[in-house]
């Protein structure tokens, strides 16, 4: 085995191939752990509302419905034209692809936006947890319960959103030095799987979040 | 096996660069191995010290530390460093990062980048929870229970709190690039079942690793918002169930206990047959063992809650799900005695200590079944039978098997051989020290002594005061081997490349390996411990 | 535009059906109990997504078997942590 | 230096008869291992001049027959262990009901009779006792080993504990879940009193009213009268008779009305809606400390028993 086998190949890898599945075999498998990250959230979501129903409920109802809807809207989309982009870059399309990127990139941060302007709403009407809170009597504490759980979600998800814009705007910045013309597209792909997933939990906590509790 | 060429270009990964820069921003798994390695001493002897003073507390029954609330955060600071900076990383980081592309024939770890930065992020980790057990300390109990750790306890919950959620993303990046190489990073012709048993358990390990920390990760946020705001989807002041802290905290904690076994059990799987001189006995049984293990370590964790006020059904489908558990770790020792049987064996260092363990294990696993008997439990639960059941488990098995797997593969490490007659006699202490330091717990806790007390009833001052004196001893035989090992490193004979007369392949290259492990990449023709091939092997 | 682009589309086409679909659905009158099903329309979403945007078919054997193991221990998480709660006799029930 | 625990409950002998079953199974669990181990590392030692004979090719056999073994042996223990657990959660009738709040760090006691005392438990013998846990702050432990039981005692709800003392004398009771700075104090004395001792000593500390007389002028003070009692204009269930008879509920269920029911309905009253009412009580959670709950689930105990009697 040679030392260098490709320009972008490491020495333990015996070809690009070989190191490409290997790559995205490694982000699938963060993935399955992200998957239990968020899966902790979901246990605590159902956890407290099997206890406290009316509660929960109620406070969910207070949620700002048309934010969350655009929301989904907007990363559905994204993670459509980062795909675009992509497939852009396999018929050799570099330029198509960073301006995917940079869509990709705008759409992401109106979501960020979009989500603090929400939280501004939510916090100004004493929705946050801790201190005086607009919700009295009977369902304080289920929606104490359900701000809480509202808070740590939306904020862990927005964490993943901003490291996501991060990231695509890296490829971008790669597109344009020209990394990706030898059809070494293994960067673009490992990201993407990234931005897919950022978009399946948004979609898995819209509903649990904005429309399960309404009534 | 091809044979190794050795030209003259090739140096050792030791000799390659001297620089501290070298060693700090290296992504070769050897010298990330030694990093892990320094930084895991350290760890294991500041726990240590906590652990002595705990025990010099208990000699007598009021205490011999004056404030209860020191020596709170003395077991709290005991459990977190030696089960999230000790136990957990051990063998995976340290031995696990040498040896696996070794034994797989690979140049080096699927993601080396990756590799160094889990070091940092262990580092950083660590910082935090040293920084906050220092400043002050906090008086949880490592399993942080809310709402005492959420809403009463003092000290810096928060800060410790983050060390560990750290320190848990570098456990992930370690078990990620360990699942990977061991798919994709194999030489030609090393087949799944010619893998050395120690590859299998590692890839159990980084299982558990992959899918249980994530859940620690989102638990331990979920406590520090509750923590930080006193109020969160914990608080029993809120209608929230104490519960549910307990059983996500369990998700992850339970497996972890197999995180802390399961490259033990690897390890001992190794080192038996190369010193009884015969094929691993049920070579396919143990690997599955060890993969059901990890498996089945995800659906037992309510063995922990059986007192705790869960459901009688969840009490009862646990209790059974742990027996299922226990049936691997059995069929494991049954098949070590059969390798034994008509071996010739030899009993260097790391066999004893390997034997040590197989006993030690063997003792832990056996008091578990008092525990997942559900009345039995009732009885035991809390108290210091829960104790000598995990230390037995942990310190005599984990610990032991860290010591066998350090001896064994120190010559490779290092390229020079330990004392061989003072390791023994180290391992043969360990082995007394530690029976007497938590034998007579198993009688403590049956007689009804709680854990974590700062004080105790007089009438269990004699026993106490023998595990008390047994500490002692065990602590002389863990200071023994830093001292050894390290005069070895220095004054040591030259290791060959095979002392031990292995078949893997990470003793077919020198001692130590060169910083690309291979010149030649090796094909494999055989199973990993097919010693009746090769009777001339035997030295 | 190729194959590509064209199963994209479709794939954003659908999953904007979906999430009109959950929506709506969001709006008939249905018992407390039972809204958690609301959820069912965002796990066909997050299958598409998968399948679609993520390319699970076409990846790597080992990335399939992860993608099943993540969902796998998912559901050993929830149903396990659920049997607690569910069974858990905080009044004595009478049949 | 006493290596046995002494028992004091008839209903801890099945515990001791498993631990003793356990123990048979481990002394010859670890006789195999450990005989086997020594016995092959003396006789296969490397040195050893010993013919081998030809290797145990297939281990197939070995490894089934084992597996079994252990597996039926496992299933065995897993059974007996339940079997008792199970019947440790069987209420047993006309128990002696006592009230035991858990704070940071003591026990408080209350007898049905009024009577408290602190880090301290008087019971009689040979008669079955029923406790009725909660704490008040982080989660405790009610740990009595020479009775063998033990149960976490847990903020925000009751947990109830059994046992039937045979011995007389005085025993530990400690706190076993870890509880903050001074959980090592926070233990007291189980007091295994014969039946005419114990009522000397219910009479010698039981001045003033009994709980339920206490919770009567608690249900009155809390405002639950105003609609309980049907003087207003608000319609809500008759309390009279309540304890221990099944309630219907509106989702078509039907739940026992015990200690826990009635806790929760004070606290939680939209969880469990009686069938044909409306959901209007309002919630009492951090309204009513515990001490005042366990009264007025004390007093509307005692309404059942004035209606049957």
């Amino acid at each position: 085995m040679s030392e260098e086998v490709a320009p972008h190949t490491h020495f333990q890898y015996a070809d690009a191939r070989h190191q490409a599945e290997t790559a995205l075999s490694g982000m699938w498998l963060f993935l399955a752990s992200e998957v239990l990250f968020f899966g902790g959230l979901i246990v605590a979501w159902t956890f407290c509302r099997h206890w406290q129903p009316a509660g929960f409920d109620a406070g969910s109802r207070e949620t700002v419905l048309w934010i969350g809807t655009v929301n989904l809207f907007l990363l559905i989309s994204s993670s459509f034209v980062y795909s675009s982009g992509l497939a852009f870059m396999e018929a050799g399309n570099a330029k198509r692809l960073i301006q995917c990127c940079v869509a990709t990139m705008a759409i992401g941060s109106l979501f960020l936006l979009l989500k603090f302007y929400e939280w501004h709403i939510d916090i100004s009407e004493h929705l946050f947890p801790a201190g005086p809170f607009k919700i009295n009597g009977a369902d304080a504490g289920g929606a104490r319960m359900f701000w809480s759980f509202y808070f740590v979600a939306t904020a862990l998800h927005a964490a993943h959103m901003i490291v996501g814009v991060g990231l695509v705007g890296w490829i971008a910045l790669q597109a344009r030095r020209g990394a990706f013309a030898d059809g070494w597209l293994t960067p673009v792909e490992v990201i993407g799987l990234y931005w897919s997933f950022v978009d399946i939990v948004w979609i898995v906590l819209y509903p649990i979040i904005y429309l399960v509790g309404r009534e | 096996m091809s044979q190794i060429v050795l030209p003259q270009s090739q140096i050792s990964y030791l000799s390659d660069g001297v620089s501290l820069r070298s060693w700090l921003l290296t992504t070769d798994h050897k010298r990330i191995a030694i990093l892990y390695m320094i930084s895991i001493t350290a760890f294991f002897f500041l726990g240590g010290s906590a652990a002595a003073l705990i025990r010099y507390n208990l000699i007598v029954p009021e205490g011999m530390i004056q404030s209860a609330e020191t020596y709170n955060r003395l077991f709290t600071m005991h459990g977190i460093i030696m089960v999230w900076f000790f136990l957990v990383p051990a063998v995976p980081v340290t031995i696990g990062n040498f040896v696996v592309p070794l034994m797989l024939g690979a140049r080096d770890l699927a993601f080396p980048r990756l590799n160094l930065a889990s070091w940092y992020l262990f580092m950083a980790g660590g910082f935090c929870a040293l920084y906050a057990l220092f400043s002050g300390g906090v008086d949880t109990g490592w399993t942080f229970y809310t709402p005492l750790s959420s809403n009463y306890a003092q000290g810096h919950v928060v800060v410790v709190v983050m060390g560990i959620f750290i320190s848990g993303f570098s456990t992930i990046a370690t078990g990620i690039n360990f699942i990977i190489t061991i798919h994709r990073l194999r030489a030609p012709g090393l087949t799944w079942y010619r893998l050395p048993v120690f590859i299998w358990s590692l890839y159990s390990t980084s299982i558990i690793f992959v899918l249980a920390t994530p859940v620690l990760a989102i638990t331990l946020l979920l406590l520090m918002f509750e923590t930080l705001f006193h109020v969160g989807v914990f608080d029993p002041k809120l209608g929230g169930d104490p519960l549910l802290f307990q059983h996500l905290f369990w998700f992850y904690s339970h497996p972890a206990v197999y995180i802390m076994i399961l490259p033990g059990l690897g390890v001992v799987s190794e080192i038996i047959p190369v010193f009884a001189r015969k094929e691993l006995f049920g070579y396919k049984f143990v690997v599955w063992a060890s993969v059901s293990i990890a498996i089945i370590a995800f659906f037992v964790w309510g063995h922990h809650m059986f007192v705790s006020g869960q459901s009688l059904f969840a009490s009862v489908l646990f209790s059974m799900l742990s027996y299922f558990v226990a049936v691997p770790s059995a069929i494991k020792v049954f098949n070590w005695l059969g390798t034994l049987h008509k071996g010739r064996i030899r009993f260097d260092a790391p066999m004893i200590y390997a034997l040590g363990f197989i006993g030690l294990f063997t003792m832990g696993g056996i008091t578990g079944l008092y525990l997942a008997a559900l009345a039995a439990d009732v009885h035991l639960h809390d108290t210091y039978f829960v104790i000598a059941h995990f230390h037995y488990i942990m310190v005599g098995g984990m610990v032991s098997a860290y010591f066998a797997a350090l001896h064994y593969w120190w010559p490779k490490i290092t390229g020079k051989m330990y004392p061989e007659m003072i390791a023994r006699a180290a391992a043969l202490l360990m082995f007394l020290g530690f029976n007497l330091t938590f034998f007579p717990q198993y009688i403590l806790g049956y007689l009804g002594m709680p854990r974590r007390y700062h004080a105790y009833p007089p009438e269990f001052q004699v026993l106490n005061v023998l595990s008390s004196a047994g500490a002692t001893i065990l602590a002389a035989a863990y200071l023994l081997p830093l001292f050894y090992l390290t005069y070895s490193i220095f004054r040591g004979a030259r290791a060959p490349a095979n002392p031990w007369g292995s078949l893997g392949l990470e003793w077919q290259t020198p001692s130590p390996p060169f910083t690309k492990n291979f010149v030649v990449t090796p094909t494999v023709t055989e199973g990993p411990y097919a010693f009746s091939k090769h009777e001339t092997f035997d030295v | 535009m190729n194959a590509r682009h064209r199963s994209d589309l479709l794939i954003w086409l659908g999953l904007l059906l979906a999430a009109a679909l959950e929506f709506g659905v969001s709006f008939l009158a249905i018992p407390q109990g039972v809204r958690p099903i609301l959820i069912l329309p965002s796990i066909g979403m997050a299958v598409l997504v998968a399948l679609g945007f993520m390319r699970l078919l076409t990846a790597p054997d080992i990335a399939k078997s992860f993608a099943i193991g993540g969902i796998f221990w998912l559901t050993v998480l929830l149903g396990l942590a659920m049997t607690d709660p569910m069974t858990r006799a905080v009044y004595a029930v009478i049949g | 230096m006493k290596l046995t625990l002494p028992l004091a409950a008839s209903t801890g002998a099945e515990t001791d008869d498993l631990l003793l079953g356990l123990v048979g199974v481990s002394i010859a669990v670890l006789a195999l291992v450990f005989g086997l181990m020594g016995f092959y590392i003396i006789r296969y030692r490397h040195n050893s001049p010993i013919d081998r004979g030809a290797l145990e090719e297939k281990s197939f056999r070995f490894e089934i027959s084992w597996t079994i073994a252990t597996l039926v042996v496992f299933f065995g223990l897993f059974i007996w262990g339940s079997v008792i657990y199970v019947r440790q959660f069987q209420p047993t009738g006309n128990a002696l009901k006592i009230y035991v709040i858990a704070k940071q760090w003591m026990w408080k006691i209350e007898h049905a009779g009024g009577q408290r005392e602190i880090n301290a438990l008087h019971v009689p013998i040979d008669t079955p006792v029923e406790l009725v846990m909660t704490s008040e702050d982080v989660i405790h432990d009610f740990f009595v080993p020479v009775f063998r039981v033990k149960r976490d005692v847990l903020p925000g709800q009751y947990e109830t504990l059994r046992f039937r003392a045979d011995r007389a004398g005085t025993y530990h009771l400690f706190c076993s879940q870890f509880c903050g700075t001074d959980h090592s104090n926070m233990i007291g004395d189980v007091v295994v009193m014969p039946a005419k001792a114990y009522a000397d000593w219910l009479t010698s500390n039981g001045a003033g009213d009994t709980l339920a007389d206490q919770g009567k002028i608690l249900f009155i003070r809390y405002g639950c009268a105003g609609c309980h009692l049907g003087g207003g204009t608000v319609r809500a269930p008759s309390l009279a008779g309540l304890y221990g008879s099944p309630v219907p509920l509106s989702d078509g269920s039907t739940v026992l009305a015990d200690d826990r029911y009635i806790r929760d309905s004070i606290m939680y009253p939209k969880q469990q809606i009686v069938a044909s009412y409306e959901p209007i009580m309002p919630s009492f959670a951090n309204v009513i400390p515990e001490n005042d709950l366990v009264r007025l689930v004390a007093y509307i105990h005692s309404l059942a028993e004035e209606k049957r009697g």
